[in-house]
């Protein structure tokens, strides 16, 4: 049959016209349609999502051209990074077409690190088969859930999957814990919802280690708000000072660098507080009427009590902490100068590593100051962050082994001994595990964490893995733990699945934000949640009655209706809308802007988040809920807290002495940091600091070369981590730009090209957690615990650096 | 004719790449690889360029963002052998990928270096790129084009909804993508526009602006002490 | 073989009319190297100039150096045998053809280096269809046209009576030659055109050739970098082009002299000249290069000091140096007094000069690339063998082509020998002429 | 006139004759350069300065070529 050019493109567009109507957009049919589908413009949705990245919680536009993703951009309307995004959230991209992403679930073929897929309902089986059996056999607490560093709903799954199946070990591996109050702030001020920090509206920031631009929380966010600080209509420039060992680019953005020691942090602080006393320039009214423990004090049996202003006065003379913490006396009146003299200020001491070896300390020290100048219940200070109405969700169902269970003491002994004060420690669980200490552990799933890779003790981890019968990892990239698994049942990426974020811990407002899938699943992976809620309903019984959801789509749904009911807040409108809203609402008139769940549900989809930007607990009353309702210099809860311990153990016991012992009784109490002898160097003179990078993803972000191509813009880097190090030293050890070096430390080494930064103190190298395949710095960091925070140290390592 | 610029605040800007980042998804543009990147051949239209000042004690250092500055007076068309880059009416330095020569005049001639040469073969078509946006073959020469295809974009848009352009639908992607909102885009010869406005601030500067090259992309100095 | 009998014919005809073992093994090495280049450049064509050392700030290196050093060698040719045809030097007759072959094998490996240097060479027609004016590039594409074209007529014209020759004396080729000779008999009539267009075309071609490497310096003086964009590199890339052209002049007449036999044209007082001629083109060279980087030094532009250190101290410093000594101290120490052993003295100034010049062409691309205005993440170019075989290659294909032609056409120009020798008392009365007062005529 | 004289006669005007080719190309080329720079009114000031310098020169190139050919070639024969 001789086809005439038109008649065959006639018949084309017939046979194409026809699929147009079958589907509503071109299906194929045949050859011939492929270059009509290929012509046809595609159909375009942008679905609001959330990036994973980090634990910042933007909110993400994913372009989807029929169904294939095709471009990321910022939620013009999502509160916290409003319409921009951090270079990370472009590697979603890539992260989402990664060519090495787990194809399917997979089960140990052999040995370990060999793999044969298998599919979803055969896996299914071997973990339900697994688990009941270990429930029949009471030994339902030898299974252990490590979870890494998300939030939200699925941690709400993962809790009540534990507590339903019986036991107490769901152990969150990660070194911030964002939902949670820091320490120093809860026995300071009693709060248990976490503190904010108004950056917006201040005027000083006085930020101690913290790289506000680059990590901690939401570089985006704070992004955001320190260009106000620099540049906005309403007040003049703002002022940041920036106290790190490294000088990062915050610290490269800030108005002043302070080098210091790392682990000195706490000293310094108690310098400037020292130097503010003396001047007299602290907010008096706000210490006599608001603070406790500021003068010397005698309590009820007569028994005189140091005070915060004797201690600092008699034991922090700024030559004493000058020489500590490496720090001028001339930095330090200048820094004491302008906080007390700019105002509002903030003082930021908290991020993911811990400060040193008395972290809990250091991080009073640093708070006291925000007390000192009276930064605490005023606009620019510091927050309380606002409570989530979600609905509560029917208590979880324990029958009798599950009960058993949870009565068992926890393997990683969080909450004991010397570790009263922590919810997790992570690191000692290799310990622990190989010691069979309480006892062993049967099952390990592995969630959203790569303990062979980001753990400090990770070598030690990899022995405890071997003696773990049965691991699942979720992961959904063979990293160096999902290769020593039994069973892998891979996770969607985060644009591939159901997902919410509860963001807290920042300007103060809360936000919930919601996400459907952006883009159908493109392997035959399987959202973990919808997996577990699996399991739950196959191993019956009371673990599926405390689980009753279908799917996680569900759970979210019951969840979120409690923000309907609520009474306040709005799903994200237009910039206009909402300050219309927000008028009304100061007079009192909330409207609700829905009249039934599913038009609420719906517009949560199309906009991405809830949030309640109004009554933002600013006032003293809210921020200050101890005991006596005052800012406590000297913490009665936790005297409450050790002098508990001291009954139960004696002051031999492991808290007592970890926490102090041989110290002056008060000194516990008060945020005293003890100025430490300069300690010998001989065989390691540098110490080693380690850092998180902006453009570096949790979870090592191994496959996204955007971001592994210009990881850093201070150094000239690319594809591989490095090691910082001060000119001077490096000339003493013959080393030029780009040399490859050894970095050995007592625990071990290895070897990467060193960049000569002028930016750090002569003594002090610098190496960035970089994540993926290359040398990591957790080969060298000793396994010394926080014992506060039970993660590991990450910058009192000392190490020695020569040429390779 | 819309004059399109650009004002960069090196107030605010962090270093952050995350212009760098969002340029490279919108422009499908490649990543070398290891190798390449260790030889120096990073293709990065935006690029952040780090100043260190060792002279001073306390060495200043400097952030600046850098995208082509889509120059009025370009040095780089005045030397092109067969019109592969020229001033477009958009104002807007454009590049022709179909007839490039590689003979790479045009990056030796471009005093900012805002011009990047394809080596080898470094991209080709991949699941989740941009399609509005063509992938460059081996032996060209690529650079910024401040999202040109955008423009079309929404002028396309503005025809299909039957209303004038309106040029607040037309934003680059470092602009949109920027957290500290240090890039602000849009028409300068619109004396009402933010650009305009930014752009008469006694901070404005001009990068290598002896050079009498015009660049549309104009920088904020950074501000010293309080007020 | 046909008895040749006059003396001049007979030993200037030699080399085409048999050929040595020498030849054999001349044209075996030498298309060892063209193979390592054509290898080179295959690799590169299909893999892209990936393969070579260029990268991101450094986006020209050797290709663009061979290019204007093979343009500068061709200035040999030409200029030099216009000039002393113009002026009448006697000395200049068995030099000139040696000289215009040079310029002519040279231009066309020149043009070839940019073909080299194209990243998209499958689209060089768009040259042709879309060719502006405005760039540079073009002016150079026109001017070398126009230079090729010159020294091509310039080298041919003053062959066709040699061509004659061989079409009357060597039994070979008769077909070729005869339709080259294009029917010269040595009547009078013929050589009054011939000489009238020789002269003709000596006149065009010294501006012309003056044209090509200025405008080849164009290409880098047109553009805004630190230490290119300044005045004095029209001149100084002619005299640049000058002196490495005399030097590779000189470097083929010894090469021939010593493989064909020719001592008794080649004399001694030959390269006494040319030395002394090599001699002001060095004290020249040195002079523009003082002045150029006096006038940076001084000028003290942060830019241009930049690259400026980095030529004298930074990572260029032993090119730079290496420069120096070849191109002034060595030409210098051997030039000075030419009395004894000539040949060897002339011989070892002239090979540093090329050498010498080729590290200046390097000089003057890679380090200003190298040291952008702007903080630019900058690499250190080195080049890889593609590089070293593309380079290799061209130097093998030149002088392949120059042995080849040797074997097709004399080196030395036959009729000129014999004009030469027929016009001594010519030239006698005309040197005579030069002196003042009446010639008292001499009995 | 035996066949082999008139076929080097014939062969010596294709030889002149790819000499004008060349030459006449390249000016041909020229023209058309000025022409894409007319009509795109991109520096036409240059193209043309150029080409009233680079066309003159390829004429008396020309001009001389056929010179020669014509002096010696065809009339040089008898005188």
């Amino acid at each position: 049959m001789q086809f005439t050019r038109r008649g065959f493109l006639q018949a084309l567009t017939a046979t194409a016209g026809a699929a147009v109507l079958l589907k509503g957009r071109p299906s194929k049919v045949g050859q011939a349609a492929e270059d009509v589908e290929r012509w046809a413009t595609p159909e375009e949705i942008f679905v609001p999502s959330i990036c994973q990245q980090c634990p910042g919680g933007c909110g993400l536009l994913v372009r989807t051209l029929d169904g294939e993703v095709a471009g990321i951009s910022g939620n013009p309307l999502h509160p916290i990074n409003r319409g921009t995004l951090c270079p990370k959230a472009f590697g979603g991209l890539q992260l989402l077409n990664d060519p090495d992403r787990l194809k399917g679930p997979m089960a140990r073929a052999g040995e370990r690190g060999s793999f044969r897929p298998i599919g979803w309902d055969e896996a299914l089986k071997i973990v339900t088969a697994r688990l009941s059996d270990l429930r029949t056999k009471e030994l339902s607490h030898t299974v252990a859930v490590l979870g890494g560093q998300y939030r939200g709903y699925r941690d709400t799954l993962w809790t009540r999957f534990s507590e339903a199946y019986g036991t107490p070990n769901y152990i969150r591996v990660r070194c911030l814990a964002p939902e949670k109050p820091a320490l120093a702030h809860h026995f300071m001020q009693g709060v248990t919802a976490p503190v904010g920090y108004d950056l917006a509206k201040a005027q000083l920031i006085l930020s101690f280690g913290v790289s506000l631009l680059e990590a901690w929380l939401g570089p985006v966010h704070n992004a955001q708000a320190f260009a106000r600080l620099r540049r906005s209509s309403e007040r003049p420039r703002g002022w940041f000072i920036q106290v790190d060992p490294r000088r990062s680019p915050t610290a490269i953005k800030a108005d002043r660098w302070i080098p210091i020691v790392p682990g000195t942090d706490g000293i310094l602080a108690l310098g400037i507080a020292n130097a503010i006393i003396r001047e007299g320039l602290y907010d008096r009214e706000f210490v006599e009427e608001h603070t406790f423990g500021f003068e010397d004090w005698v309590d009820g049996s007569g028994k005189r009590h140091l005070g915060f202003k004797e201690l600092v006065l008699r034991d922090y003379g700024l030559l004493a902490v000058s020489a500590a913490t490496g720090v001028a006396v001339r930095s330090i009146l200048e820094i004491a100068r302008s906080l007390a003299s700019i105002k509002p200020a903030v003082v930021i001491g908290e991020r993911g590593p811990a400060y040193g070896a008395d972290d809990l300390h250091t991080r009073m020290a640093i708070h006291s100051l925000n007390a000192l100048v009276g930064n605490i219940g005023v606009p620019g200070g510091l927050l309380i962050q606002g409570e989530l109405p979600l609905a509560p969700l029917p208590v979880a169902k324990k029958d009798e082994i599950a009960k058993r269970g949870l009565a068992q003491p926890r393997i990683d002994g969080a909450g004991e001994e010397q570790y009263l004060l922590t919810a997790d420690t992570p690191q000692l669980l290799p310990e622990r595990i190989l010691k069979k200490n309480p006892y062993p552990v049967n099952a390990l799933f592995l969630f959203a964490t790569n303990p062979l890779a980001n753990h400090p003790a990770k070598e030690a981890f990899a022995e405890a893995m071997k003696q773990i019968p049965f691991i699942v990892s979720f992961s959904p990239f063979l990293d160096e733990s999902t290769a020593m698994a039994d069973l892998i049942l891979p996770d969607h990426t985060y644009l591939e699945r159901w997902q919410d974020d509860q963001v807290t811990h920042l300007a103060g407002f809360t936000c919930f934000s919601l996400a459907q899938p952006a883009a159908s699943p493109l392997h035959q992976t399987r959202n973990t949640a919808d997996t577990m809620l699996g399991v739950a309903k196959a191993l019956g019984g009371s673990v599926a009655e405390s689980l009753p959801w279908e799917k996680y789509e569900e759970l979210l749904r019951e969840g979120v209706k409690g923000l309907f009911q609520a009474g306040r807040g709005y799903v994200t409108t237009l910039h206009a809308e909402e300050s219309l809203r927000k008028v009304l609402e100061r007079q009192g008139y909330w409207v609700p802007e829905f009249k039934d769940y599913d038009g609420f549900w719906k517009a949560l989809l199309q906009r991405g988040a809830w949030w309640d930007p109004t009554g933002i607990p600013v006032s003293r009353k809210a921020l200050l809920k101890t005991a006596s309702g005052k800012f406590e210099f000297y913490s009665t809860a936790l005297k409450e807290v050790v002098d508990k311990a001291v009954k139960r153990e004696g002051k031999t016991g492991p808290f007592f002495s970890a926490l102090g012992a041989g110290k002056e009784e008060d000194l516990l109490f008060l945020p005293a940091v003890p100025i430490a002898p300069a300690e010998e160097t001989k065989s390691f003179p540098l110490r080693l600091n380690t850092y998180r990078l902006l453009s570096r993803p949790t979870g090592g972000g191994r496959n996204q070369p955007w971001l592994l191509e210009q990881p850093a813009v201070h150094v000239e880097a690319s594809w591989e981590g490095w090691v910082e190090i001060h000119p001077a030293t490096a000339a003493a050890a013959g080393i030029k730009e780009h040399d490859s070096v050894w970095v050995e430390s007592a625990k071990g080494k290895i070897k990467l090209p060193a960049k000569l930064y002028s930016g750090t103190l002569p003594d002090i190298v610098h190496i960035p957690l970089f994540g993926g395949e290359g040398p990591n710095p957790n080969d060298l960091i000793g396994n010394e615990t926080d014992i506060f925070r039970g993660f590991g140290l990450l910058n009192t390592t000392r190490v020695r650096i020569r040429r390779a | 004719m819309a004059l399109w610029g650009m004002v960069i605040d090196l107030d605010r800007c962090t270093g952050c790449q995350a212009c760098v980042m969002a340029c490279k998804a919108e422009n499908n543009v490649p990543a070398v690889g290891a190798k390449e990147a260790k030889r120096g051949r990073i293709i990065s239209w935006m690029q952040v360029l780090t100043e260190t000042d060792e002279e001073h004690h306390g060495e200043k250092t400097r952030f600046i963002p850098r995208p082509c500055l889509q120059c009025d007076d370009p040095p780089c068309t005045k030397v092109c052998p067969v019109y592969a880059t020229y001033r477009n009416p958009d104002g807007i330095v454009a590049q022709i990928y179909a007839r490039c020569i590689g003979c790479r005049f045009c990056m030796a001639a471009c005093p900012y270096n805002a011009k990047y040469f394809n080596w080898h073969t470094y991209q080709t078509e991949k699941p989740g790129q941009n399609p509005d946006v063509s992938v460059r073959p081996k032996g060209v020469v690529e650079k910024c084009t401040f999202c040109h295809h955008r423009l079309q974009k929404a002028r396309e848009r503005a025809l299909a909804e039957k209303r004038d352009f309106d040029p607040n639908d037309y934003v680059t992607a470092c602009a949109q993508a920027c957290p500290a909102q240090a890039i602000v885009f849009g028409d300068l010869s619109d004396p009402t526009s933010a650009v305009s406005k930014l752009a008469a601030s006694p901070r404005a500067f001009k990068l290598l602006e002896e050079l009498g090259t015009k660049p549309k992309v104009i920088y904020l100095s950074e501000g010293e002490g309080r007020g | 073989m046909v008895e040749i009998d006059d003396l001049h014919e007979r030993t200037l005809l030699a080399p085409i009319a048999h050929t040595g073992r020498g030849f054999y093994w001349a044209v075996a090495g030498l298309s060892l190297l063209i193979l390592w280049g054509v290898l080179a450049y295959l690799v590169q064509f299909s893999e892209g100039l990936g393969v070579t050392g260029l990268h991101q700030p450094v986006s020209w290196g050797f290709y663009v150096t061979n290019f204007v050093f093979f343009i500068g060698i061709s200035h040999a040719g030409t200029l030099i045998s216009a000039i002393l045809r113009l002026s009448k030097a006697e000395w200049r007759r068995p030099i000139t053809r040696m000289a215009e072959v040079i310029t002519v094998m040279v231009l066309f490996i020149g043009a070839g280096q940019i073909l080299i240097d194209l990243g998209r060479p499958d689209r060089l027609m768009n040259v042709i269809r879309y060719g502006r004016y405005q760039s540079p590039l073009l002016w150079d594409a026109t001017s070398i046209s126009a230079y090729m074209t010159a020294s091509l007529t310039y080298l041919y014209l003053p062959m066709i009576p040699d061509i004659a020759i061989l079409r009357d004396r060597l039994g070979k080729r008769k077909l070729l030659y005869s339709v080259l000779a294009l029917g010269w008999t040595g009547t009078e009539h013929q050589q009054r055109v011939l000489n009238r267009a020789i002269a003709i075309m000596a006149v065009l071609v010294i501006p012309i050739a003056i044209s090509v490497h200025s405008v080849v310096s164009f290409v880098f003086s047109m553009t805004l970098q630190p230490m290119w964009h300044s005045t004095i590199f029209g001149p100084y890339f002619v005299v640049g082009a000058i002196f490495s052209g005399i030097a590779a002049l000189i470097v083929a007449m010894i090469l021939f002299r010593k493989a064909y036999g020719l001592q008794d044209y080649l004399k001694p007082i030959h390269f006494r000249y040319l030395g002394q001629l090599l001699l002001i083109m060095a004290l020249l060279w040195f002079y523009f290069t003082f002045a150029e980087y006096l006038t940076g030094y001084y000028g003290a532009e942060p830019e241009e000091m930049k690259v400026f250190w980095a030529k004298f101290t930074g990572p260029f410093w032993p090119f730079f140096w290496g420069m120096v000594l070849c191109n002034f101290i060595i030409p210098i120490s051997c030039l000075v007094s030419l009395s004894r052993h000539t040949i060897g003295k002339v011989l070892a100034a002239s090979l540093s000069v090329v050498v010498g010049m080729w590290l200046e062409r390097f000089i003057i691309v890679v380090p200003t690339l190298s040291f952008p205005r702007l903080p630019f993440p900058q690499g250190i170019y080195s080049p890889t063998w593609v590089e070293w075989g593309e380079t290799a290659g061209s130097f093998g294909i030149f002088a392949l082509f120059y042995l080849l032609f040797t074997k097709f056409f004399p080196i030395i120009s036959i009729w000129e020998i014999r004009e030469g020798r027929e016009g001594v008392k010519e030239v006698e009365e005309r040197l005579i002429s030069y002196l003042p007062g009446e010639i008292e005529e001499k009995t | 006139m035996e066949t082999s004289d008139r076929l080097i006669r014939a062969l010596q005007w294709v030889w002149v004759g790819f000499a004008f080719f060349l030459v006449g190309g390249i000016i041909i080329w020229i023209v058309h350069l000025i022409r894409t720079s007319w009509s795109l009114d991109d520096t036409l000031s240059a193209s043309i300065g150029i080409s009233l310098v680079a066309i003159p020169i390829f004429l008396v190139f020309m001009g001389v070529v056929f010179y020669v050919f014509w002096g010696v070639a065809v009339h040089g024969r008898e005188r």
